[in-house]
């Protein structure tokens, strides 16, 4: 090719980068074969320990993923493919972001899906700002039962935008304990001199519980505010979803819907509004229609809303999203249905319970008294040497609370224990053992020491 | 369906039966949920689609096959950058160790990621001749975010209230759109008439309220911006900051080093650089490098390697000066790992080969088209990873438009390139045929354009109503936007009794 | 190229360029084959193709969706049983400990696939009836072979010179085939008019020259062989011995026991009743069962359960009276572990259920056909798990045969049913919906036949000239035949030096 | 369906088997969920030991697979396809085989190639019996130099078809030890009143040797016999292939074309043939043809020879081949392309000569002093008790001989070692080291003892 661009040298094509600008070559490893490779990175994988009887959910979930939905997945005409800009050769792609948005909106009974989001934090934040252009105000309240990174995420994007972000704390001791203040809630939202433009709030809770959703979105919408469920879609077989109770947006993480844990990602943001938000909703709708001669099709449409048509006035500047994550979770939605979904949702429960009563009988008991689905803490003192000495015995005993939410005194000391189908009884079994031993250990100064 | 017949599908929903099913999980205890209080019980199933096994895997075979990819063929795409992507990234990334480790997993048994990633940003550093580098961001646009906050916050540290943004008038809409989710304020300044930076026109823009300028460089016409010391040195000069997009930063792999050059800030796109594969419209991840200026606001946890070679997160607020979090856990880990397999596949040496190979395809390709006669080509020297062609004269001739040329490629079996972007040129194709096309490929692409070309004088309306090889024709795109239909409806589920 | 365009594929040889690879392995030592004697090296290169990465995958990418499969649509082709292939068994036979043990690995490094070999033995010999299993023969007529090898060491072991086997005409090639390789005489009887076997005309041929008689279960008309009982008591008799052509054992899992019922052996192709997959060809696995007559003479080395419950294989010789090796090694593991799989997820209940819908869904479409009038069904009673239809009638009245029905089937989407088998039936199509496809395929397929059938009326060239929409046109096979182009003729390859 | 039927029970449909031969219910386990499944699988799976540094060849040879290679098999076009009988709707499979037929005939140098039989013992079978058809003999000379296996199939086969079949010794000492006896060879084809049909030799043998294949053919074509080369298909990257030395039929196992071990198979079975034989070779041949369009298109061709036409003349009675596998075959060399294959090829040859000089340091040395690629044996004192020891280091000692050849008394007390590479130098070390120490320790009777 070179010869019959009349060049002698490849450099000749780099002569428009100024000399003074030109890099030195780059200093790196030298290439490697693939099989040289690929013992280098089962080396790596081989590091991470992941046979650990596992108690650790705390936003990411594991599931049983049947192997079919991996083996869709690894279809090239799937993976390779770029966003559906040419319609009428990515139908493949386009329908099945459509089936996307129609299970989602199945699972959380509102009208209208994004085609997804970055993950469940980034959709967290969109939530919330679609509340904002919507109603025109710019203060939005956040529950401290939302995840701590979605509350982390949000300060991060309402502090680059401008706008205000306000926390409600959650009750620390009685009955209510670990669920949403709803009399703070009320107080915030009663002054009329800041009006809120919506209220986010989640269910299941970061600590599990069942919050009071329906009151939540009541006291929204008498402010005036938008009322964001952001909810864990496996618990939506089972729990009312947010177009019960009368959310204006769902926004939550999709991984759980088979998606595997990988570290933090790629996961999967899930936005979904009612019809009435339609033109506030961020990020890619596919819609059915037809072609030219009558056949049903579909396409990206609303584009107006985003960036590559309204540049600084769009709606959020997202681009790339998680198409594939978007498949995967339809994927596994369709390999387990309707059935299989609600099937997961009670074999988590039922071994949650299982961890529980396992967990009361040694002494180990729960922190709030609230109902919960799957997921609870406990209180253990010394969560922290407790956590780390279990993990030389095999188990990872969930969350250590006061690593990700050290603002949060009335979770000092206790421990976010999650159990899904994947979880076997001997592992409960196992764990409450070793548990025991841990504590028990610990609890003599001498054996600490050595 | 799929080898004869007919290929569209019905929707999943419509193949539901009601109790149709394969058993996946054992069946709970029946009593399982009986704690739940009753006020937060679901009422009504879901109705969500009950099929069963080859049925669900049927239907997404066969949709799979109604798209083209780059495993299908060639996708010329400007700006995207259809890579190929490697085999062996699918599987590095599906190995157990990588794909099961829970992101909340204390770092003592995350030791082999964490020192992938520590080893990426690292090699990231060198590539960017940046300082430091956060591998968070989930997109290209994620990162510009990230960036642009950090730029914020420097000013801010330095109680500087810098509210401008000065972005070309092509660049990508991301830019713009970032600017304002930052609570900035876009000022757009034009191109200069050869397509390169109007370094006069950001010289009257700049002040003391330009918080920062976003230059994409090679620029979305695919032309290195050779003026770019002089602007840095104007940007630098009134104390604002130079963000660069590194969407091309395949363009210039060891050519040409941002950081060094003077740019303050910028992302990469692991899926346009790095081989990562798009997914249909995702995922990415939007690494961003930046220099010791904007290193303390790198958003946190940021990855640390200790003096005794083990890896760790950040804790919880460890580093007060940092923008925050800007996403859930640590990162697309599972996209990383892919273009950390890629960057140790190629080495020093290879991405090297990669860009001069990538750069080397687009100019053949530009010549191929030039050479025609039938094509504009408005910006004729040397281009880098991907050039402007444009159908502006075929369209006066004949009518026929790039929106058309790009349909009937479909026909020939081609991808069309990126069309009607950058925004500054009249009836555009941006056309990038990446490094790993081979001259019979280009070639056979070159062809095809030349002879839709001459198709559009000798019977525009064949190229007009393209395409017709395709599983549809044209779409009723108006019709969709005035009357959305975004989800099936099916009908209301019911609670059918557990089969056992 | 998939999605439009163009379809068909050069071949991988005309994709070839000197030079084009990817690094796969490191390079050797350079003088790593210089101790080979000279008269032992290889002088001219072999002339393989030289291609990427992308050209290899886009190749076989684009191949594979010019292909009908189970997994793109219904596949009712007659006796060879296109059942669903779980993608759970896929994952089992992957697993690294069944996939990379080695066959000459010692029985204590092979416990986890010794157990399942040994289970799954048992699982068929409960299935069978019979009294043992060997899991070796790689197919159907491998097992065939086996079988009637076996047949003939029994008797010779006996002291018995017996030569013939007799087959239904109805029987598959196979049957006399095997018969032949093992040094027999084939006697080919005919079938009654009733389609099922004409035991008075096997009587007449039974004799002391009779080593076997092999008999199809249901017989390749979709029957089940109700005078069985009588026939198998009139082989006895003349000392005689019972194979079973387990071909259509998917028919009758838990309603008929071969064994019990008296033959003495049988195979069994996991590929029709226990879901491996045929990949286009083969593999398969043709387990062999027999009864205690057969037990000695089983090909060596069984598995064996040690009282320790340990489990091990037959040493060399250990057991004299087999008839010794039928293949390298211990069998086609990797196709096992897919059945075992398959029989586990379903269980004895399961089995059963994958019968009775294998055989409803038959009746039903045969019935179906049968309403319409426009077919023949020369067997109208039930049948079980496939049926006979034909053409003869429409061919007397249109011209259109079988065979243009079939090809017309493929422009429906719908592969054609096995056709002109049984060679006992004029312009007979023998079609097998198998246990997993819907009700609304079952209609789909009766609706495309009867719309095909009358189209053969109104419009026969279409049908004559079918398929329209395949890849390809129908063929030149008699071209094929008469001038074989069996390869590609690349050109001599030359060593190239090394890349370093 | 049932009622459209008119029946009342499914049962009805089972009425014509006779009450007599009706049987009781299956005895077998429950069906399992998918989950339960996969947990049994990955139990036995994991019962396997698959980890050791293994030096096991004999037949079944490891190599590194690119990934792509896996990923392409497991579209279900192509596992999920039959045999293609409509070829306008197998395009993809016929050209497959085509291109793998073309492939194979490059690496031998033969004209004609099958679609694949069974494996390498099965096409050795087939080729010697090919011998027989083709030259109206009935009498086959193979040596012992092949892998006993395929002796062993040979026997059966020829048994059950009632033909001879004789073996040919090796030398047991000298320069030619281990080497096919050419001088008793020679006297066994002179026998007039015995006309040889073929003679078949292996290259590699069994044992690792580079046989004189070229003297073998020139002396089986002297007695009017066919000559057929058992060959392994990666060497044939270096070695001479048996059109160069005359071969009249190449057999052999395709296993080595990146094909797992899975303890046996689904194996590949290969056959080619000079274009005078074409019309005697078994299996399934596929030619290029055109479609009465003039498309060029693939098809199955010939099929005179086959079963389904000649049922009991046909050449074979096989129906059911391994085209998968000829596929798998396919791809990994498209993937290797012949540099890769070379550099494996002498990759092989090149670690197993550091093997062999490892143990040679350590006083292991060679059985037999013959020119060999990547396989050899050497003489191991009490070898069956050592490799039994050496397991329990983590090493695969290769094979202990006299399990598998009893009957070769120059064999006893030797282990046949192959090195591919997947071998590293450093499981070399390891290997020398661990087999000096156990040498050592059965030399102390009392340590054996213990
Ligand atoms: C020049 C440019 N900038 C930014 C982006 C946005 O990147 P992403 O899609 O990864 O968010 C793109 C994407 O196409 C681009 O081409
Ligand atoms: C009735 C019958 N017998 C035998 C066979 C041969 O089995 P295989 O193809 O597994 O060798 C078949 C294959 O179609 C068959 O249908």
């Amino acid at each position: 090719m070179l010869e019959s661009l009349g060049m002698a040298s490849v450099d000749e094509l780099f002569a428009d980068i100024p000399p003074a600008l030109r890099s030195s070559p780059l200093k790196l490893d030298p290439p490697e074969p693939e099989q040289v490779l690929m013992g280098r990175l089962a080396g790596l994988a081989a590091r991470n320990r992941v046979d650990l009887a596992s108690f650790l959910g705390a936003g990411a979930y594991r599931h049983f993923s049947p192997p079919l939905v991996d083996q869709i997945l690894l279809r090239g005409e799937w993976y390779t493919a770029y966003t559906p800009y040419q319609p009428e050769v990515s139908q493949g792609t386009l329908q099945s972001i459509y089936e996307y948005e129609s299970l989602i909106a199945e699972l959380t009974g509102m009208d209208v899906v994004s085609a997804s989001h970055y993950d469940g934090a980034a959709a967290t934040a969109e939530a919330a700002l679609m509340t904002c252009r919507a109603t025109g105000r710019d203060r939005v309240l956040v529950s401290r039962s939302v995840h701590p990174h979605y509350r982390a995420v949000l300060e991060t994007y309402f502090d680059g935008a401008g706008l205000d972000l306000e926390q409600i704390p959650i009750v620390a001791d009685g009955p209510e304990a670990g669920l949403t203040d709803l009399a703070e809630l009320e107080r915030r939202l009663a002054d009329a001199s800041q009006p809120v433009a919506g209220l986010v709030m989640p269910q299941p809770s970061f600590y599990g519980l069942l919050e009071p959703m329906a009151e939540g979105g009541r006291l929204a919408h008498a402010g005036g505010a938008l009322f964001v469920a952001v909810v864990e879609p496996v618990s939506l077989a089972v729990l009312a979803p947010p177009g019960a109770y009368g959310a204006d947006i769902a926004a939550g993480e999709g991984q759980s819907l088979g998606i595997p844990p990988q570290y933090g990602g790629p996961y999967l943001g899930i936005v979904a509004c009612t019809d009435a938000l339609v033109r506030q909703i961020p990020g890619r709708l596919v819609g059915m229609t037809t072609d030219v001669e009558g056949r049903r099709a579909y396409v990206m449409t609303l584009q107006a809303r985003e960036q590559h048509i309204r540049r600084e006035k769009a709606a959020s500047n997202i681009c790339t999203n998680q198409t594939l994550l978007a498949l995967a979770a339809s994927l596994w939605l369709a390999a387990m249905g309707p059935h299989g979904l609600r099937d997961v949702a009670a074999l988590g429960a039922a071994r949650a319970k299982e961890l529980e009563d396992a967990l009361a009988a040694i002494g180990v008991t729960r922190v709030h008294s609230g109902a919960y689905l799957n997921e609870f803490a406990v209180r253990v003192p010394n969560a922290a040497a407790v956590h780390r000495e279990l993990l030389g015995r095999g188990v990872l005993a969930g969350l250590v609370v006061a690593d990700a939410v050290p603002d949060e005194p009335s979770l000092a000391d206790t421990l976010l224990l999650c159990a899904t189908e994947v979880n076997t009884s001997e592992e409960v079994v196992a764990f409450a053992r070793e548990i025991a031993g841990v504590i028990a250990t610990l609890a003599t100064p001498e054996a600490t020491a050595a | 369906m799929s080898a004869s017949g007919p290929r569209l599908q019905p929707t999943i929903f419509e193949l539901s039966k009601p109790g149709r099913h394969s058993d996946k999980v054992p069946h709970p205890p029946k009593d399982a949920l009986n704690r739940l209080p009753a006020e937060h019980r679901r009422e009504h199933a879901a109705a969500l689609p009950e099929v069963n096994e080859p049925d669900a895997v049927r239907h997404y075979v066969n949709l799979s096959q109604l798209n083209h990819a780059v495993d299908t063929g060639f996708y010329p795409l400007g700006s995207c950058t259809m890579k190929w992507n490697p085999k062996v990234n699918e599987w590095a990334a599906r190995l157990p160790g990588f794909a099961q480790l829970h992101p909340m997993a204390p770092d003592a048994v995350a030791q082999g990621t964490l020192q992938l990633l520590w080893e990426l940003e690292q090699i990231l550093i060198e590539i960017s001749g940046m300082q430091a580098v956060t591998l968070q961001p989930a997109a290209g646009a994620h990162g510009e975010l990230t960036g642009i906050l950090m730029i914020r916050e420097y000013h801010r540290s330095r109680g500087e209230d810098r509210t401008d943004v000065l972005v070309p008038d092509s660049a990508h809409g991301t830019n713009p759109a970032t600017a304002t989710m930052a609570g900035l304020k876009t000022i757009t300044i034009k191109a200069a008439t050869d397509g390169g930076l109007d370094v006069e026109g950001f010289r009257a823009a700049l002040g003391p309220k330009t918080a920062a300028v976003m230059i994409t460089n090679p620029s979305t016409l695919g032309l290195f911006e050779s003026r770019i010391g002089e602007l840095l040195e104007a940007v630098h000069e009134v104390g604002a900051l130079a963000y660069m997009d590194g969407a091309n930063l395949n363009a210039i792999l060891g050519r040409f080093k941002p950081g060094e050059a003077g740019f303050d800030v910028m992302h990469i796109n692991t899926h346009k650089t790095f081989s990562t594969p798009h997914g249909g419209g995702g995922p990415g991840a939007g690494p961003v490098a930046v220099n010791a200026k904007l290193e303390p606001f790198l958003p946190s946890p940021r990855v640390l390697r200790e003096p005794d070679a083990t890896f760790r997160l950040e804790r919880v607020g460890e580093r007060p000066a940092s923008i925050g979090r800007i996403r859930s856990f640590v990162g697309s880990t599972g996209v990383l790992v892919r273009a950390y397999a890629y960057l140790r596949t190629h080495g020093g040496s290879g991405l090297a080969e990669i860009t001069d190979d990538a750069v080397l395809a687009a100019n053949y390709l530009k010549d191929r088209l030039a050479d025609s006669g039938l094509f504009d080509i408005p910006f004729p020297g040397v281009c880098k990873h991907e050039f402007i062609a444009s159908a502006s004269t075929i369209k006066k001739t004949t009518g026929v438009r790039t929106l058309d040329i790009a349909k009937r490629l479909l026909d020939h079996g081609f991808h069309a390139p990126t069309v009607y972007f950058p925004l500054t040129v009249d009836e555009a194709m941006l056309i990038e045929p990446t490094e790993t096309e081979s001259i019979e490929t280009l070639d056979a692409f070159a062809d095809a354009l030349v002879e839709i070309a001459r198709e559009a004088t000798s019977d525009p309306e064949t190229v007009k109503t393209a395409p017709h090889s395709a599983p549809v024709k044209r779409l009723d795109e108006a019709g969709a936007a005035r009357n959305p239909n975004l989800r099936w409806r099916a009908e209301a589920g019911e609670w059918t009794p557990c089969p056992d």
